[in-house]
């Protein structure tokens, strides 16, 4: 039995499993889930073969494959997937309708495993689709403001997901396939107008899950609304499928291309993305809501990325994808990390949290190490990631481009820090006197997360070589690399190694130092121990120091934020429904007037009888 | 030849005649009543037409059972066409002037 | 007294009542609002296509498709038989007029019973 | 406002219908010489005296050239019957009998009725048993019937035609009906075949099974129009 | 006796006048017998079924008059696959019904037989090769049909059914007119002689009947300006006779529509008027559809607008179009079908069937919402499920004749059915029940023919080859005119041009 149709047929079967074990034990569910995708991960890293296998279902060729590119996607899939899997045994325990939960939970990684393995757009979209209405079931499972969210999510998926669809059959009526290699080897055959519409077209449809910028309005609220266990891969891996999708489309694709304006759409999206880094990275700044704020973050990230995937010489692809990487990475941490503080405190509310740290160390250690990371900081992952964006801007010459990247990423060090501060740091509210560190089963993966951070930041190495490969597939040509040396090409090296030396070096001094200079001094106050003024705080004015966190700050953003692509859009909403609305009014209840528009169709057919039918 | 034309003619104007009066008809069991001639009427030309089985049938039962069927539901429900037994007569009565107008 | 006159005179009358009668029908059902008075007006649509029905069937100076010794002499006289068929098809539409009649009444009386009223538009409760 | 636009609607109907059935010569002559067939009229009128010597035309073609309209029609006025019950459906009380909503006839009507009622029996199954010699059959006899037995229900407040009579006869005639046809489906390998020796022209017992159809359908529809009227009459408010 | 197409009309008609005796003698025979005959047509269609594999179309004659000079049941590949659908759905509905309301034993008797006849009418408008017969049997569907609507007295049943009436009154009168000027112009009324005698007909009365034709079937169709009876026959009439609408009388008018303007007619043009006139009825009862609160006059807009689909894809009118069509009417068939199951138990309890009251059910009636939203998935062509492969091949096919911007209309068209569909999902799924909602206990009968479907609509949408060979044949066997007149007058016999 081929291994692709293993995994999937594990995963799947897994899914319908653990809806059936919810039926003997809640836990017996989720323990059924994680054991599914685990086996699946290990049937994936051992026994994967890469020959295509061909199905053929309603008359039509289906292909599955495994191939350097979908390798990468896939092994960050799966393996986050497990984590994620193991940790939701402890994070949903105790929720009801485990069964539902874990379905869709199983199923979506089915289907991410499947659209990765797909090698014609037929597989691709089915499991696309499946991946889409999964993921809704979950965000309506919150059931928070009667899924309006899950709505949105689905208008916007759908608008994806269709045009995906239109382009595949504008292609199939062209060159009589689904294949997606033949699509890339017979593109440039196409008339210009064809490739310009179908380019759109799948444009729109990955766009929409990673995120770009007019159409990225669903994401902030369906990542914050979603159990955390399940957002740690909605927003880590699901964006990737768009992001999988892009590369296909802006590198393979538009490359083969004879046809010159179609490039056009590489710099449009470039700029969207930076547009969208720009934008989200402000909006986190002035979330209080650590969920929110992480929600936006990544929608920032996914910006970089694919700024990264348009700009498409060998440097900003490999940087895009090693961004990736690492974004699925950290932020899979850090939503693990917002699940755990709101399993054990109940909020996540960053003006009524702080002082976690003596509380919860470990959580905070791991989000420690994948702020860091997100902030870009060596010596951990993300650095490299940026290091590399930064220098392919230059040798490509985006300048701008650079400008807004580098604006929105030292924005970044705003909210990471409120982050760190509103959770982990400031003072201690009464409510959490006696709150415990989460239980192991969710430490375990945030803690194996932020070391993987660390490792990779140091010996990038192990992610190029993958990426290597899978860009030589997307036929970018060869693509050398180096364990520990960073290079741009021509002369700007850095060695990861010196770096991480040094840092730790002056790390390590200054541990020691401010260990022993204020090892004494450091006393815990309260919110209410305060030594200002006359007054008497009374219990419930907030005190903490999170409170108006950047309040400069959102004064000098405000009128640029007041009017968010949400408004215009619901705005829109409302008024195709009460278009809608007033058409329906053509059903007046009266019989007599129905039976009126049957004589006026049956008058009018008579009067233009030439015109329709001669 | 003559004859039968003539009698053709008015036979038709009647058909006509009654048809009009069971629309116009305000009081439904004139109307009713109206309908039976017009079933009538309509076998008479059946007969001319060489169709006898047609007007047996149009006979017994557009004559008789149709109109009794309707006087029937009319004692089930309203006689007059104008009447109205609902509380807001006032609506019809718009209802009506909208009509007429 | 030509024949031709005679045909078109009577196929003027004979389809001219039949439509008229149909389109009186359809004015009925338009523009009266008693629901009794809707159903005349079906009824007298149907009135209108058998007469429709049986006039297309109808040959000059023929006789009953009955071979009965009146017809038989008839054709021995040189007299053809007019087309049965529309009539045998006329004979199910009155039947089939009838049962839709019937069934029309009843709902109407339910409808007087349930709405209180035999206006056809003030019966809206089902609307959009 | 309303009214002329919808007279101009009918003008324009009435105007096409017109132009259509203008080009159709009113009594012309379709069929042409029977004895060629070049249509189906033509074929019926050539081979009915012969291959069912049945006199009238109408009914061979109603019974059994197409019959199977004429089952389908009977059963429209069986759903009809079936549909009004289920329509104007009120709970009975054990026992209590159907309120007939008519002023106690005068003496006179009801000593006619009286007299007239077997007459008017006779005369519908004398239409129905002739139906295949005289115009007139099943529809039209089951029709008068159904008139005879009105009569009667508005002639006597108590004479009430028990739903059992009703529903035998419907049943048993259809079931006559149905079977006969499935018969022939066995005997000739097509459904309502005829499969009973076709006597001689114009005499009574003569065109094979068509009379017994038509005295089937006459009897069932009798039923059917009586369980109409019955329900019509008899049904009271309720609510 | 031998098996032939004539049972599926005669067996239920004998079992429809046997059932008033049968019911003194037991009460249970009303409710059972039903279910007794779909099952031997079941087997009937089985058998036909096969016999087709083996010898071609099967015309059956009727008292032994042949083509054209008697009535004729044509059970080609397409009616063959139509009529066995039907039978299926039929019984699955039956199954459903069983024990559906407790009602007196005498209007049950009477719902039984009404259903049956309905049935038995939708399958005779399928087979019959016979355009006057053809209208006998849509009276009988009709009748029955109005009767059914209204069946319920403490619903608006009655004018739902008025309104069916006098809109279907108007059919039944066009089609007749259309009856009449055709037996005037070809002096025949068998389809196929009516087909072969058509180019003989002077143009301007050939279209003023086309006319006549579209306008009386469009109103059983349930084309865009004569729909308005639909929804609220849809929305009153009882659950199961609800099912019937959506799964087996449409379907019996788009047959009907298709046959004549297919087989009857050599009018090219008219395909684009269905084109068009299926976009309009798309667009407008999915957008009536968007705000309804009573679900199952949501759920009757949104069959309405799958018709206009089928219009589309018919109006298209190649082969794969015919072929999609035809499996998106079955799609539909088993799709609305469930989706009209589970939604009529879901709010089987609030009189007024609002959807707002539907918040949290999918913890109270688990596998009932777990079957909604299984129709949901599937009806808004989401895969793995059947809708999606019927979508696909329609899109298809649309391509292929380049209509790009109907691609996107219908596309854009499903995202609104997407938002409609998923707002009740969603309120399945999310929020606690409101007070007093007093959950429905399914039947067992409810839930096998539920879980019927639903195991039909996963299997076709994970291997579609099962049924697709059979649709295959089916879409050739509709295209092909000669075909069908060759088989049905078999002699060629010198009836091809009438005198004048």
């Amino acid at each position: 039995m081929n291994s692709l149709f293993l995994i999937i047929l594990i995963l799947m079967g897994g899914a319908v499993l653990a809806y059936i074990a919810k039926k003997v034990n809640p836990m017996l569910s989720s323990i059924v889930s994680f054991v599914a995708i685990a086996s699946a991960a290990a049937v994936f890293f051992l026994m994967a073969d890469r020959e295509p296998v061909i199905l053929h279902i309603g008359g039509f060729e289906l292909q599955w494959g495994l191939n350097a590119y979908s390798w990468v996607f896939g092994a960050m899939v799966i393996s986050m997937a497990t984590l994620a899997s193991l940790y939701s045994i402890a994070y949903m325990k105790g929720k009801d309708r485990l069964g539902y939960f874990n379905l869709n939970f199983t199923l979506s990684v089915a289907a991410m495993m499947g659209i990765l393995f797909s090698m014609d757009w037929i597989s691709f979209f089915i499991f696309w689709e499946i991946m889409t209405w999964s993921s809704f079931l979950i965000i309506v499972y919150n059931g928070i403001s009667e899924g309006k969210i899950g709505i949105k999510y689905m208008i916007f998926s759908a608008i994806g997901g269709y045009s995906m669809l239109m382009a595949m059959v504008i292609t199939k009526s062209q060159i009589d396939s689904f294949l997606i290699a033949d699509l890339i080897s017979s593109f440039s055959s196409m008339s210009l107008g064809l490739q310009a519409l179908i380019g759109v077209l799948f444009l729109i449809a990955f766009s929409v899950k990673s995120a770009v910028m007019p159409l990225h309005v669903w994401a902030p609220r369906a990542y914050a609304d979603s159990p955390m266990s399940y957002t740690s891969i909605f927003s880590g891996l699901l964006s990737k499928m768009g992001v999988f999708g892009l590369g296909i489309m802006l590198i393979s694709v538009f490359s083969k291309t004879t046809n010159g304006n179609i490039f056009i759409y590489s710099e449009v999206l470039a700029w969207l993305g930076a547009i969208t880094g720009v934008i989200a990275t402000f909006y986190a700044i002035i979330q209080t809501d650590a969920k929110r704020l992480l929600a936006y973050s990544s929608v920032a990230q996914l910006g970089y990325i694919v700024v990264g995937l348009a700009i498409g010489t060998k440097l900003s692809v490999m940087a895009a994808l090693f961004m990736a990487i690492m974004h699925a990475i950290f932020k899979g941490t850090l939503f693990m990390v917002v699940g755990a503080v709101e399993k054990q405190t109940g909020t996540t509310d960053m003006t009524k949290l702080g002082a976690l740290i003596r509380k919860m160390p470990w959580t905070f250690v791991a989000s420690l190490m994948s702020i860091i990371a997100l902030a870009g900081i060596p010596p951990l992952g993300g650095f490299v990631g940026k290091w590399m964006l930064y220098e392919s801007m230059i040798t490509s010459d985006h300048y701008f481009l650079i400008i807004m990247t580098f604006l929105s990423s030292t924005a970044a060090f705003l909210y990471s820090y409120r982050f760190l501060f509103g959770i982990f740091l400031g003072q201690e509210e009464k409510e959490f006197e006696n709150v415990k560190e989460a239980p192991a089963i969710m430490v375990v993966p945030m803690i194996l997360l932020a070391a993987s951070l660390f490792f990779f930041g140091v010996f990038p190495g192990y992610i190029f070589e993958p990426i290597a490969n899978g860009m030589e597939y997307l036929g970018m040509g060869h693509v050398d690399w180096n364990m520990t040396v960073l290079s741009n090409g021509w002369g700007n090296h850095v060695d990861t190694l010196s770096i991480v030396n040094s840092v730790l070096t002056v790390f390590g001094i200054a541990f020691i130092f401010l260990g022993l200079k204020n090892r004494k001094k450091t006393r815990y106050v309260t919110t209410k121990d305060i030594h200002t003024g006359g007054e008497i705080p009374t219990e419930n004015d907030n005190l903490t120091y999170a409170v108006d966190f950047y309040k400069p700050f959102e004064r000098a953003i405000e009128p640029a934020m007041k009017r968010k692509m949400d408004f215009y859009y619901n705005k829109f909403g409302e008024g195709i429904e009460t278009l809608f609305d007033f058409v329906r009014r053509l059903y007046t209840g009266n019989g007599q007037t129905y039976a009126l528009y049957v004589v006026i169709f049956l008058v009018i057919l008579l009067i233009f009888s030439e015109q329709i039918f001669f | 030849m003559i004859f039968s034309l003539i009698i053709l003619i008015v036979l038709v104007l009647l058909l006509l005649a009654a048809a009009i009066y069971a629309v116009m008809q305000k009081d439904l069991l004139y109307a009713t009543i109206a309908t039976g001639v017009i079933s009538l009427i309509l076998s008479i030309l059946f007969f001319i037409m060489q169709a006898p089985d047609v007007a047996l049938t149009e006979a017994a039962i557009g004559i008789a059972l149709t109109t009794i069927i309707f006087v029937f539901a009319i004692r089930h429900t309203s006689r007059r066409e104008d009447e109205i037994l609902i509380h807001e007569e006032s609506e019809a009565q718009t209802l009506d002037n909208k009509e007429n107008m | 007294m030509s024949s031709i006159d005679y045909n078109q005179i009577m196929s003027i009358g004979i389809y001219g009542s039949a439509i008229g009668l149909i389109l009186i029908g359809l004015y009925a059902v338009l523009m009266k609002k008693h629901l009794t008075k809707i159903v005349i007006g079906l009824s007298i649509i149907d009135a209108g296509i058998h007469l429709l029905f049986v006039a297309i069937g109808y040959i000059d100076n023929g006789t009953a498709p009955i071979f009965s010794p009146k017809g038989l002499e008839m054709m021995a006289a040189g007299k053809t038989m007019v087309d049965p068929v529309p009539q045998a098809l006329v004979l199910t539409a009155i039947v089939i007029g009838f049962g839709v009649t019937a069934v029309a009444l009843s709902l109407v009386i339910r409808l007087y019973r349930h709405n209180k009223t035999a206006r056809i538009d003030q019966i809206k409760s089902l609307k959009w | 406002m309303k009214k002329v636009l919808v007279i101009l609607m009918l003008a324009v109907i009435g105007y096409s219908l017109g132009t259509s059935f203008s080009t159709i010569k009113f009594g012309e002559n379709r069929i042409g010489d029977p004895k060629e067939e070049k249509n189906v009229a033509a074929y019926y009128l050539n081979r009915t005296p012969d291959e069912l010597s049945v006199a009238n035309v109408i009914t061979a073609i109603v019974v059994n050239y197409r019959g199977f309209d004429t089952l389908g029609e009977v059963s429209v006025l069986f759903l009809a019957a079936t549909g009004l019950g289920s329509i104007l459906y009120r709970r009975r009380k054990k026992g209590e009998h159907p309120e007939v909503i008519t002023k106690p006839a005068s003496q006179l009507l009801q000593s006619g009725s009286k007299l007239i009622y077997p007459a008017i029996l006779v005369l519908g199954a004398y239409v129905f048993i002739h139906g295949h010699l005289t115009p007139g059959g099943g529809f039209q006899g089951g029709a008068i019937i159904a008139t005879g037995l009105l009569l009667m229900m508005m002639a006597y407040k108590d004479f009430e035609i028990r739903h059992n009579v009703l529903t035998w006869v419907e049943s048993i005639a259809g079931i006559t009906f149905v079977s006969l046809g499935l018969t022939g489906l066995i005997y000739g390998k097509t459904f309502l075949e005829n499969f009973l020796p076709t006597g001689n022209i114009n005499d009574v017992v003569s065109g094979g099974i068509i009379p017994i159809i038509y005295i089937a359908v006459g009897f069932k529809v009798a039923a059917e129009l009586a369980g109409v009227l019955e329900t019509l009459l008899s049904n009271k408010e309720n609510d | 006796m031998v098996i032939s197409p004539v049972h599926y009309v005669a067996v239920p008609l004998l079992a429809a006048f046997l059932m008033p005796l049968l019911s003194k003698i037991n009460r249970e025979f009303v409710r059972i017998i039903p279910g007794l005959v779909l099952i031997y047509l079941g087997y009937v269609s089985v058998t036909l079924m096969n016999q087709l594999a083996e010898t071609g179309t099967i015309v059956e004659t009727i008292a032994g008059w042949s083509a054209p000079f008697g009535i004729n049941l044509v059970f080609s590949p397409f009616t063959g696959f139509l009529a066995s659908m039907m039978t299926a759905m039929a019984f699955i509905i039956w199954i459903y019904s069983y024990r559906f309301k407790k009602v007196d034993s005498e209007p049950a008797q009477r719902f039984y037989i009404l259903q049956m006849m309905l049935v038995t009418g939708t399958i005779g408008i399928v087979l019959t090769g016979d355009i006057f017969n053809f209208f006998v049997f849509m009276e009988i569907t009709a009748i029955s049909a109005y009767a059914l609507t209204a069946f319920y007295r403490h619903r608006d049943g009655a004018e739902a059914g008025f309104k069916y009436l006098l809109i279907g009154s108007f059919a039944s009168t066009f089609i007749l007119l259309a009856i009449v000027l055709l037996y005037s112009q070809v002096g025949t009324l068998n389809m196929a002689e009516i087909a072969q005698r058509m180019h003989t007909v002077p143009m301007p009365m050939k279209v003023s009947i086309l006319i006549l034709f579209l306008v009386g079937l469009g109103i059983e169709a349930e084309m865009f300006p004569l729909n308005g009876w639909a929804p609220d026959a849809y929305s009153q009439a009882p659950g199961p006779v609800g099912v019937t609408f959506a799964a087996l009388v449409v379907k019996a008018g788009v047959y009907g529509l298709i046959r004549v303007v297919y087989t009857l007619f050599d009018i090219p043009s008219v395909g684009e008027f269905l084109i068009i006139m299926g976009a309009v009825t798309l667009v407008i009862s999915e957008v009536a559809a968007l705000k309804q609160t009573n679900i199952k006059r949501m759920l009757a807009y949104s069959s309405i607008g799958q018709m206009g689909v089928v219009l589309i894809a018919f109006g298209i009118g190649t082969t794969e179009a015919v072929f999609g069509a035809l499996f998106l009417m079955f799609n539909h068939a088993i799709i609305k079908g469930l989706l009209f199951m589970s939604g009529s138990y879901l709010v089987y309890n609030n009189p007024e069937k609002e959807i707002k009251y539907l918040s949290g059910y999918g913890m109270k009636m688990p596998v009932i919402s777990l079957f909604f939203s299984l129709g949901a998935l599937a009806i808004v062509g989401l895969p793995p499920f059947a809708g999606f492969w019927s979508k696909l091949y329609i899109l298809m096919s649309a391509a292929d004749s380049s209509l790009y911007g109907l691609i996107a209309l219908i596309l854009a068209v499903s995202i609104i059915e997407i938002v409609y569909y998923f707002r009740v999902v969603g309120r399945l799924y999310f929020g606690k029940p409101a007070e007093g909602s007093i959950m429905h206990k399914a039947t067992p009968g409810g839930i096998i023919a539920m879980s019927i479907l639903s195991i039909t609509i996963l299997v076709v949408g994970f291997y579609p080859d099962i049924i697709s060979s059979y649709i295959h044949n089916a879409a050739e066997a509709l295209l092909d005119k000669a075909q069908y007149i060759e088989n049905v007058l078999p002699s060629v016999n010198d009836l091809t041009q009438i005198q004048n």
